[in-house]
């Protein structure tokens, strides 16, 4: 076997599945063994990329079949671009992680966190509506499980409305792949793509898996599981959760729309775009109400999935390229805050922004990757949120449609208020005394070295935009 | 119509049922008898469009999945009712607090 | 408990309403679909010479469909991770079990255990296989538990836990060892299929078996020794 | 053959019926033991459903694990919240001495 024939994708997703079994079957040691499988997912990342760069997208027949009697993974830019995305958020995380989990919990979260990395690699690898299905229960078991590792009458809670929304989710999917089968004869996508008819049951396929991802992606008014879910967490999993499953459910949606359902009419897509922008203005307006910083935090990922949605009344390439910018600087910039958030909630043992009592002078370094990531969270150059910004703007007014603009600039000056409302705070003494406890060097780094990749997003845009173009995930230019 | 519409309609029953009662009824473990009977009924669409078949034998490849569905039902019920259980022990209660429209 | 905890009646009504809507919805697609469609049954039956069993179901569950399950054992395992995390669950009522459940569980376990094997072996050409021989092994496990039966030390450590992972490791393990002798992930060489295919599905009943009466169980075995 | 196909049709068509009238009997049950022993008559009658679909793996698989296994999980599950019901404040002291006797 020649190195241009490993199968690459395969081993980004059997890594971390081992590196579970592993974790699972010795307890003492996850956290060194989490990291090492954490370095060889990256290692295989990197195969796989460089494997794209060269050869262009890439099909897989697992078991040699090929669709649609087997199942097939498909890489291509699309694809490609949220592995990577994963590989950075899932190193830092990995790295944060160490100095976060004590004992106990160490061993529940790495087998649960690698099942979940594994499950994330298997769905943005899938080609294959059915086994995106058995990947969506697996990302939503181990989100949930996740979850409940706060402890904690608000984590219970918030953990089990949270596996009740995720299952209702995957099974109104699982009814669409049933329609979708039953109308063509294959879970394929790219077979679908070619068989596809309008037809009821397409349309209620359509219906019904648009709902339940879009639940699973928490656009509004669906969202209203996610803010508890995402606050009460510890806060390596609110950034998993905010920086990495929301975005899951979303490359699904943006699959199926881009290539089954493109019949799809420009009323529906008209609704996104506007439930996209209430939730900016909503998730916005609510963060700033916010006392907690978590929560706040946990609101904004409402907003910020808000802006995901305008691309689909914007409907060009350049719209769907901004909309990806944005998941991928969102990720980056999301996981760096809720780094922050943990290291502040470590340091003080509250999360409560009135309080926060000069926290700039003990924790320099993270109030920097705070300050940071909000100046991509906003939009502000030189940052990724600002070249996504920008290309959705274009989007807009290219289209004619230049309304879209305006709530990019309106949900960029709500985060601005939040932002530095959280910072002010950061600078002002508080009479209430507090104690302290030092925060591992790591998680400070971690909280930073996140927040530079969203702003080296911004830097180096030229890079990560040729490789979103390879084979073609948003079709060619001209037909959009 | 014959045999095969009228389970798939029957399939399609049970879903909105458990949707409807996952929706109305507050106990939790009601809504995760909800959330399999919404399961069974999905289950029972993908088994009885499968005996759309000229022959004797239906499609076995929507058996499969069903099978496989089944395996993640239990999964996710265990790991529902583990949960309702913690929650009970921690709060004293088996529904979710009264502000939020489920 | 009168209204056994439902939402107001408007809502309810309302709710009722948009419901009998969905569903008239869905089964006017469902009704909309040709009377005949092979689906892929002609594919499977033009493979199933190939795929080293004879039960359709089978070849396409451990064949054909082979990740799917792969992954599906990875579900099974990860609820049992997420139960396993979740500490201090209520305790359940322990009481005695009394002679009968004693006696029926003597005398039923043997024989579930036994009719196990059988569907683990009929399911390669008849209804039957890994999942059915799992969920038979996990009831006779869970008539054990409730005659009062405990995993004691020698069991619950990591013994019982590469037992759990059996399934899913041996799975894996075939894959990757397919792939090093230059086919694809999962792609099993018609001369070994049948076997190949036994050797996965016996790990898996044994830890499907094991996972499901682990999740009866509730508490990880463990933390009572360790306390 | 006339009578036999009318047959099939009412078995089917009480199938679907009864699995219908239990699924919301069950769900829409004030008591919840009564609730999940109708949830394992459910899970028996889409066994049944299975066979008349031609699908004999489904139905060994449902009979097994959809009534048998779930129905289980969500009878000790029920114990458990009883149990709890009833003795809530003594039951910390109960549970060393249970465990020794889960270890012997």
């Amino acid at each position: 076997m020649s190195i241009e024939d490993i199968p690459w994708g395969v081993i980004v997703i059997l890594l971390p599945l081992a590196g579970a079994v592993v974790c699972f079957l010795s307890p003492q040691r996850v956290s060194s063994l989490g990291l090492i499988v954490a370095l060889g997912i990256a290692v295989g990342v990197a195969g796989l990329g460089w494997q794209v760069v060269e050869q262009g997208a890439q099909r897989y027949a697992i078991g040699g079949w090929g669709a649609p009697l087997g199942i097939d993974l498909y890489v291509d830019g699309l694809s490609l671009s949220m592995l990577v995305m994963t590989v950075l958020v899932g190193l830092g995380i990995s790295v944060y992680a160490r100095g976060y989990f004590k004992r106990d919990k160490a061993t529940h979260f790495w087998p649960l966190w690698m099942f979940l990395w594994s499950a994330l690699n298997a769905l943005f690898l899938s080609a294959d509506i059915f086994n995106l299905y058995v990947t969506l229960e697996l990302l939503g078991l181990a989100a949930v499980a996740l979850v409940t590792l706060a402890g904690g009458s608000d984590a219970l809670i918030s953990a089990m409305r949270y596996l009740l929304v995720s299952l209702l989710g995957s099974l109104a999917c699982l009814l669409g792949v049933a329609l979708l089968y039953h109308s063509f004869g294959s879970v394929d996508i790219a077979i679908l793509a070619e068989r596809v008819q309008p037809s009821p049951a397409v349309w209620a396929a359509m219906g019904l898996m648009s709902a339940g991802l879009l639940l699973k992606t928490a656009l509004f008014p669906l969202h209203f599981w996610l803010p508890p879910a995402h606050a009460s967490a510890p806060a390596p999993v609110s950034a998993l959760l905010s920086a990495l499953v929301v975005k899951a459910s979303f490359y699904i949606l943006l699959r199926l729309w881009l290539e089954v359902f493109p019949l799809a009419n420009a009323a529906l897509a008209q609704l996104l775009g506007l439930l996209g922008a209430v939730a900016v203005l909503w998730g916005g307006l609510q963060a700033l109400r916010q006392t907690r910083l978590k929560m706040l935090i946990a609101y904004s990922t409402v907003a910020q999935t808000g802006y995901l949605f305008l691309a689909f009344p914007l409907a060009s390439i350049i719209g769907w390229t901004g909309a990806l910018y944005m998941l991928l600087s969102h990720a980056a910039a999301k996981t760096a805050m809720f780094m922050a958030a943990g290291n502040i909630l470590y340091f003080g043992g509250h999360d409560r922004i009135a309080d926060l009592d000069r926290v700039v002078q003990r924790l320099p370094l993270t109030i920097s990757a705070f300050a940071l990531a909000g100046v991509s969270i906003m939009g502000l150059p030189p940052s990724g949120g600002f070249i996504s910004k920008w290309l959705l703007l274009e989007a807009a007014i290219r289209s004619g449609q230049w309304w879209w603009g305006s709530i990019l600039i309106l949900g960029g000056l709500l985060s601005a208020a939040w932002v530095f409302k959280v910072i002010g705070y950061a600078f002002t003494q508080t009479e209430a005394p507090h104690e302290s406890r030092a925060v591992p060097v790591t998680m400070e780094w971690a909280a930073l070295a996140m927040a530079m990749v969203a702003i080296l997003l911004g830097l180096f845009a030229s890079w990560p935009l040729a490789l979103m173009e390879i084979g073609l995930p948003f079709g060619e230019e001209g037909a959009g | 119509m014959n045999a095969v519409f009228l389970y798939a309609l029957v399939g399609i029953g049970l879903f909105t049922l458990g949707l409807y009662a996952l929706i109305v009824y507050r106990h939790l473990l009601r809504k995760i008898l909800a959330i399999n009977v919404m399961g069974s009924g999905v289950f029972m669409v993908l088994v009885a469009l499968a005996a759309r078949t000229q022959g004797a034998t239906p499609d076995p490849v929507p058996h499969a999945m069903v099978l496989t569905g089944i395996v993640i039902a239990v999964s996710a019920t265990a790991l529902a009712l583990a949960l309702m259980l913690r929650l009970r022990a921690e709060t004293g209660r088996t529904e979710f607090p009264e502000e939020r429209l489920e | 408990m009168t209204d056994n905890g439902k939402q107001q009646m408007p809502f309810r009504l309302l709710l009722a309403v948009l419901l009998s809507t969905l569903a008239a919805g869905l089964g006017y697609a469902v009704l909309s679909l040709p009377s005949l469609a092979p689906g892929l049954s002609e594919q499977v039956a033009g493979k199933l010479e190939t795929s080293g069993v004879s039960n359709p179901v089978t070849a396409v569950l451990l064949n054909f469909r082979a990740y799917d399950t792969l992954l599906e054992l990875g579900v099974l395992l990860l609820a049992l991770l997420g139960v396993w995390s979740l500490r201090g669950l209520p305790e359940r009522r322990e009481s005695s079990p009394g002679p009968v459940l004693d006696t029926l569980s003597r005398l039923l376990v043997p024989l579930l255990i036994l009719v196990a094997g059988y569907l683990l072996w009929v399911g390669a050409y008849a209804p039957g296989g890994a999942f059915q021989a799992g969920s038979v092994l996990g009831a006779a496990g869970v008539l054990l538990l409730l005659a009062g039966w405990r995993p004691g030390a020698r069991f619950a450590g990591l013994r019982l836990r590469i037992a759990l992972v059996a399934g899913l490791g041996v799975f894996m393990g075939v894959g990757i060892m397919l792939i090093l002798v230059g086919g694809h992930f999962l792609e099993y060489p018609p001369p070994f299929a049948a076997a190949l295919i036994l050797l996965i599905e016996a790990a898996a009943t044994l830890s499907i078996g094991l996972t499901l009466a682990a999740l009866f169980l509730g508490d990880r075995p463990e933390t009572g020794a360790r306390r | 053959m006339e009578t036999i196909t009318v047959l099939q049709w009412a078995f089917d068509a009480l199938l679907g019926a009864a699995l219908l009238g239990l699924a919301w009997w069950l769900l829409d049950s004030a008591e919840l033991f009564r609730a999940i022993v109708l949830f394992i008559a459910f899970g028996l009658l889409m066994a049944l459903a299975w066979v008349r679909l031609d699908a004999p793996d489904v139905a060994l698989a449902e009979a097994a694990i959809g009534a048998g296994l779930t129905g289980a999980l969500l009878l000790a599950a029920l114990a458990r919240l009883e149990s709890k019901n009833q003795t809530k404040t003594n039951h910390k002291d109960h549970r060393g001495t249970e465990v020794h006797d889960g270890q012997r």
